[in-house]
């Protein structure tokens, strides 16, 4: 990707290039909004930017709040499919000895268990909420390069839909979502299964780099006039130091799928310790990933803890220059201490003991964010909704999860439970407390705003209880069956080892875990049909998103918002400041100055387009035979580039150059 | 409330019947595996201490009145600026929490290197999809033994492994000894074990190694000096001649059939070496890396259908009439 | 259209990998040999297939995970003791085109079972009938009869040679890219 | 809820260039992910040389001269590259298509020189870590030299027609020179690892 491929494609109108030198032409002008009323407004702007009809029109859209409910939609069906592998293998380690599922079919379910979680349904889903959220929050338009969100867009679900039907054709990678070689690696894992893993992975972590690149840009870039640093909110503040995140530690991982594809189809020798390489590197370079992703997951989640306090707890959070210190520092501390992954491996002991240091220092900007979210409900019992329930959730579940990681963090003690149950037990508390449970909690929060349509509060809290109880049942045992010696990624154990038990009662929890999706889903689908209208702002909550309609036209707002607060409706009760000057008959929007956020250039958004689609295509299938032959790279490269040119050529269309 | 008591209930059912275990990380048998429990029980507790601390803050609102606030951003700022230092306090209470856990992991660390340094045996153990290979290095190029998945050590006595793999990474842990270390193809790592106590400590593969996994396990059998050096010399002598005609068919049919082309038995010319020494496999305690205990029946299920007890193992299905199976089994069997 | 060409390649994937892909571990027929259907004898033409194949020729021809134990088979039975990595040396090489009692599995699997003459032994007793079968079909792929896609690839280990995925292909002899 | 205008904003500019468009950062943002690439292979590498004691694990020295000649020539190009820049700013769109073609051929002599230097390097991917990751090293700098390349081709030829003349494309122009440099800085540290780093031990 360059200069030019980031552009849109929008341009003057021609020019004679007789004036080779000096001013261009002045600017066409069309209507502006300025005195408006509020039903041409809306007129005009509906035509600039809404989805054109139709199938095509449907594939060519580039409006951020269309491809964020495709991206949650998506993303939710694979996490029901991750979760039908969990259930399948809690099913075949309810007892020992259980022949429900052999070792082939069950390699295969932990590894797609894993890859789905991380790379389906985890990274994609707190982007897409990203991607709906920030330029509503930020008081924008669109997103930045639309075209290469809709792009991101394309290239995550064919990835998706490409590693589970390689899973239904038994090709489905079978070496943990982690890949170690050489397990892995060309020698112990014949057939495709394993190059299905590293060009699914390389593939899909495109869409997430493009993503992070349009959120960082639209943050830096596109935020309403008056929101200067001090004023984004905590939200955005976390999407835009998770998208830093993905730009740093996302290429490392592609690195890494990229080595092992490469030893395993042209025999190059990176991993093999008999022509000069090493199996360690590969864990290296994919922890310097591995353990930044963890933080991809959780700092996004920390941004809707950050969203939800406030409006039940009637204030804005406690300690917001601190919140956002600790973010930064999370994001820069989180490549600091993939090593402690590695312990088990026999690292030299003093630069162990340096990443035992590393990784605990982490737990004292998470404390500060815990702090802070206590002592901003301590102004009195705060309203208690299903949103702040899950919260609740999250901070019983998400500290446990934390200790335990302290734990983990020791060098002598994580030998011993490094690779057990405990371990397990642990990132789910992480991930499944400190991620799941603020999503759902954000589903209650921003279905009204997406939908127009409440969920139901009572619905909530049976899935609020059945999730807490079930989650807890399922994931508490596991710290101790894995002190009791039982590692991970087994498929059966022997009767005389005594984990029968207890593994029976984690499976009943893990079944009333799911349960409780089942109930989640039902209130998903009965709130979108049926749900109580929410209006603009059911909450009274004080971010820009509620100042625009539910859900919002495709032109986000009417006129762009100005920011005077960091809770901007919460500081303007009556009226809210706005400034008119844009055309209403193109899609024009503001960009403004990186820090101070002031209005700067009035700059047109890119057009629907059927091209990120084809580009998507083209690069989808060059993966896809990649991973037969390292030719597919050249013989790719020339559908790749005909759609990249089609993508970015000016088209000139009437409506532009009036 | 409830549902904690229940939680709770449910946990205290299961850890009654998980003590017993001789696989627990809780059920130190060596001064390496007591130093850690110590670690497990001492970090456990301080965290939960942590943990009730902020459950009780986070219960603090619920029972407090409703709101009063009408104006979201009508705050009180004196309240803001006590929160303020409890907040401060909390942070640096943490930071504090964190060097002193960091102090106590790094010396728990030097006490663990120190057990080993004296060690006097060294076992050389290399991972194979899925099991260990086992060998007893000797100055004497004569008393170099090799067995298999059974590590017997002297107790009382440290211990020196060094761990290495010829084909993926596996991962050495007997978790009431010591910790895990990897065994990894192109490097060879240390650990230092030491049981304090005659016994027998189970122990299995922690690293995600394919398709038998699960099934990779390992036992260390700790005996006193002197019954430790006898099994040695036991274990050097070649396997002795069948016992009875149907095991003298046995050895037959085991030299002239495929399991000649993998396994070795000393004093025989079966001289395989990818497959687990036979030479004294009755003396052991389990078959196929743990997966089953050593009886004459499971012998037979073994030999007969490997792929079935331990799908995907690199163990073939031979094809064996009755007689012959019965003819393998009893020579196998009389390989004290 | 994407429709179609989406359905196009899943019937196309699903044909590729179900062969591919499995990994059968125990005999097809627990009793009863793999035995051939008609005799292969020595006097059969250089190459030419025998026209009734046994049915297990096809599950283990083309699959990645026989092909791979083959591989290890190979080196774990010493078969480079004579054959050097398939460079040949007491035996013959077997990297190249040239087969003295024919290139079809089923002949290679009848070598190996029943001996040739001049030092091949037979296997009959001591290798599995489906190790041999895995064994054969490797031997196939070491002068690049097997699918790219499902030849094993490079050892880690020494490389002699290029791994038998990277072989050309015998039937073009690397005239195709 | 009820608006009050409060600025306006219709005198404001409708394109900008450098720092002020967002396709500038999309650019360093790009930027950023593929140096963070380059910065990992190329610790991959140092990371296997600090593992082995007997690095370059007894391959011949490479020959130098093709990559010594790609540096130089990508080198010299950054002058028209930043004289082009010049004229970009300027919106002087006869220079600018001159200082594009220009560009376009400075562009495509390196990869001719590519071509011959991966033999110098005297090994081949397959023949051992050192080799392999040479090959990665040469190989993830060609395809950003051949992907900027296409696209300044691309550009140009923009540049030529009626879409030519306006200020986004004198903006694009300006980033294509950004990111120019951006591929000739890359190639230095790489240049240095492959060729001078080894021959220090």
């Amino acid at each position: 990707m360059s200069s030019a491929d980031l552009t849109s494609e929008r341009d003057l109108p021609p020019k004679r290039e007789t004036a080779s030198k000096g001013d261009l032409a002045p600017e066409p002008d069309g209507p502006r909004d300025t005195g408006m009323d509020d039903a041409s407004l809306h007129r005009w702007l509906t035509r600039a930017w809404r989805t054109p009809p139709g199938i095509i029109g449907a594939l060519s859209s580039v409006d951020h709040k269309v491809i964020a409910r495709r991206y949650l939609i998506t993303a939710f069906i694979f996490l029901c499919l991750g979760g039908l592998n969990a259930v399948a293998m809690r099913v075949q380690l309810s007892g020992p000895q259980r022949g429900l599922i052999g070792p082939d079919l069950y390699n295969q379910l932990f590894t797609m268990h894993g890859v789905t979680m991380m790379f389906l349904f985890a990274v994609p889903i707190v982007q897409a909420t990203g991607i709906y959220l920030v330029p509503l929050m930020v008081g924008t338009r669109n997103i930045a390069f639309p075209r290469l969100n809709a792009f991101g867009y394309w290239i995550y679900v064919s990835g998706g839909a490409f590693a589970w039907i390689s899973f239904l054709l038994n090709m489905a990678p079978d070496v943990g979502w982690f890949a170690y070689v050489p397990l892995s690696g060309p020698e112990f894992s014949p057939g495709k299964r394993a190059d299905v893993w590293a060009q699914m992975i390389t593939y899909t972590e495109v869409s997430s780099l493009a993503v992070a690149v349009a959120t960082i840009v639209t943050v830096f870039k596109q935020r309403a006039p008056g929101m200067s640093l001090d004023k984004i909110p905590l939200y955005v503040w976390a999407l835009l130091v998770t998208s830093f995140v993905v730009v740093f530690a996302m290429p490392a991982v592609m690195i890494t799928s990229t080595f092992l594809i490469l030893d395993r189809l042209v025999g190059t020798h990176i991993f093999n310790p008999a022509e000069g390489g090493d199996a360690l590197l590969f864990q290296h370079l994919f922890w310097f990933f591995g353990h930044p992703e963890v933080y991809i997951i959780f700092l996004p989640a920390t941004g809707m803890v950050s969203s939800i306090i406030p409006a039940f707890a009637r204030r804005p959070t406690f300690g917001h220059l601190g919140l956002v210190l600790s973010l930064i520092s999370v994001g820069f501390l989180s490549f600091g201490l993939w090593v402690h992954h590695m312990f088990a491996t026999g690292l030299p002991k003093l630069g162990a003991s340096f990443f035992t240091a590393s990784s605990m220092l982490i737990a004292i900007p998470n404390g500060v964010q815990i702090f802070c979210w206590l002592a901003t409900l301590w102004d009195g019992r705060p309203v208690i909704r299903t949103p702040l329930l899950f919260v609740f959730g999250f901070f019983f579940i998400f500290v446990i999860g934390g200790l335990t990681g302290v734990m983990l963090a020791s060098v002598p003690l994580d030998l011993q439970v490094h690779d057990t149950y405990f371990v397990v037990a642990h990132f789910h508390y992480v991930l499944i407390g400190g991620s799941v449970f603020p999503l759902l909690g954000a589903a209650y929060f921003w279905f009204p705003k997406i939908t127009g349509r409440m969920m139901s509060e009572r619905l909530g809290r049976w899935h609020f209880g059945l999730a807490f109880i079930g989650f807890n049942a399922a994931f508490f045992p596991m710290h101790l069956v894995g002190l009791w010696g039982m590692p991970r990624r087994v498929y059966t154990y022997s009767a005389e080892l005594g984990w029968g038990n207890i593994n029976l009662f984690i499976s009943a929890g893990a079944m009333l875990f799911f349960l409780s999706f089942v109930l989640f889903t039902f209130n998903l689908i009965h709130g979108a049909l049926k749900g109580a209208p929410a209006g603009d702002n059911p909450w009274d909550a004080g971010t820009l998103e509620w100042a625009t309609s539910s859900p919002p036209p495709s032109y986000n707002f009417t006129r762009i918002p100005i920011v005077t607060n960091v809770e901007p409706l919460w500081a303007e009760r009556e009226t809210l400041p706005v400034a008119t000057g844009l055309r209403v008959d193109v899609r024009e929007l503001l960009i403004s100055t990186v820090a101070e956020a002031h209005p700067d250039i009035r700059e047109k958004s890119a057009t629907p387009s059927i091209w990120p689609l084809l580009a998507a295509i083209a690069v989808g299938a060059t993966f896809l035979y990649s991973i037969f032959t390292p030719w597919a790279i050249v013989w790719g490269a020339v559908p790749i580039a005909l759609t990249l040119v089609g993508w970015f050529w000016p088209k000139g269309d009437p409506e532009d150059e009036e | 409330m409830k549902r904690l008591a229940w939680t709770g209930f449910g946990t205290a059912c299961v850890f009654l019947q998980g003590c017993s275990g001789w696989q627990s990380a809780l059920d130190p048998k060596g001064p390496a595996a007591s130093e850690l429990a110590w670690l497990i029980w001492f970090f456990t507790a301080l965290c939960a201490v942590i943990w009730v601390l902020v459950m009780i803050a986070l219960a603090t609102p619920l029972l407090m009145r409703p709101l009063a606030r009408s104006e979201p951003l009508a705050l009180d700022s004196g309240a803001d600026r006590r929160k303020l230092r409890v907040v401060v306090i909390a942070v640096g209470l943490t930071a504090a929490i964190v060097v002193g856990l960091t102090l106590l992991s790094f010396f728990a660390n030097r006490t663990l290197a120190a057990i080993g340094s004296d060690a006097a045996l060294t076992i050389r153990v290399t991972g194979h999809q899925w099991w260990w290979e086992v060998r007893y290095e000797d100055a004497t190029p004569s008393r170099i033994l090799t067995t298999a998945n059974e590590i017997h050590i002297p107790a009382g006595e440290p211990v020196r492994l060094l761990l290495t793999s010829t084909d993926v990474i596996h991962s050495f842990w007997v978790p009431s000894l010591s910790g895990k270390l990897d065994l990894i193809p192109g490097h060879i790592n240390v650990l230092d074990i030491k049981a304090d106590k005659p016994g027998v400590y189970r122990g299995q593969c922690a690293e995600f190694c394919g398709a038998q996994h699960a099934n990779m396990g390992t036992f260390i059998i700790a005996e006193p000096r002197a019954k430790f050096d006898a099994w040695w010399n036991d274990q050097l002598q070649p396997a002795g001649p069948p016992a009875s005609d149907e095991a003298k068919a046995g050895e037959d049919l085991f030299l002239s059939r495929p399991c000649v082309m993998c396994h070795r038995i000393g004093g025989t010319p079966a001289g395989g070496t990818v497959a687990p020494d036979l030479t004294h496999i009755a003396s052991r305690r389990t078959l196929a890396a743990g997966t089953l205990t050593m009886s004459r029946g499971n012998l037979a299920a073994w030999i007969a259908d490997p792929q079935g007890v331990k799908p995907g193992s690199h163990m073939p299905v031979v094809e064996l009439n009755g007689d012959e199976l019965n003819a393998i089994v009893a020579y196998l069997e009389g390989l004290k | 259209m994407r429709h179609g060409a989406a359905m196009f390649l899943f019937t196309l994937l699903t044909l590729a990998a179900c062969q591919r892909e499995e990994r059968d571990t125990r005999p097809q027929s627990s009793l009863g040999s793999g035995e051939q259907p008609m005799p292969v004898t020595t006097l059969e033409p250089g190459g030419q297939r025998p026209s009734a194949s046994d049915n297990k020729a096809a599950s283990f021809e083309a699959n990645a995970f026989h092909l791979s134990e083959g591989k290890r088979l190979f080196s774990w039975f010493n078969c480079s003791g004579c054959h050097a990595n398939g460079g040949g040396g007491m035996g013959p090489a077997l990297m190249d085109q040239k087969w003295l009692y024919g290139s079809s599995i089923e002949n290679i699997h009848a070598t190996i079972r029943d001996g040739r003459p001049k030092g091949m032994p037979s296997f009959r007793d001591k290798i599995p009938d489906d190790q041999i079968w895995e064994l054969a079909a490797f031997v196939r792929s070491l002068s690049g009869n097997a699918p790219s896609s499902a030849a094993p690839q490079r050892n880690d280990d020494m490389m002699p040679h290029p791994s038998e995925n990277r072989m050309p292909d015998a039937a073009t002899l690397g005239k195709s890219p | 809820m009820n608006q009050r205008p409060v600025t306006d904003l219709s005198a404001l500019p409708t394109f900008g260039r450098g720092p002020r468009s967002p396709t500038w950062w999309g650019t360093l943002g790009f930027m950023a992910l593929e140096g963070t690439g380059f910065a990992l292979a190329a610790g991959a590498y140092l990371y296997l040389a600090m593992s082995w004691p007997n690095w370059r694990l007894s391959a011949p020295e490479p020959n130098h001269w093709p990559g010594t000649v790609v540096t130089l020539l990508l080198v010299a190009s950054l002058v028209p590259n930043h004289i082009l820049n010049r004229y970009a700013e300027h919106c002087a769109i006869v220079p600018v298509r001159i200082g594009m073609i220009v560009m376009s051929l400075f562009g495509l002599a390196p990869l001719v020189v590519r071509w011959f230097e991966f033999p110098a390097l005297h090994i081949y991917w397959d023949t051992n870590a050192y080799g392999s990751l040479l090959w990665v090293l040469l190989g993830l700098h060609t395809t950003h030299l051949i992907t900027d390349v296409g696209d300044t081709i691309v550009l140009t030829v923009l540049m030529f027609t009626r879409h030519g003349y306006s200020g986004r494309r004198f903006g694009d122009v300006g980033d294509n020179v950004f990111y120019w440099d951006f591929v000739v800085l890359t190639w230095i540290p790489i240049y240095l690892l492959i060729y001078w780093v080894p021959r220090l031990g």
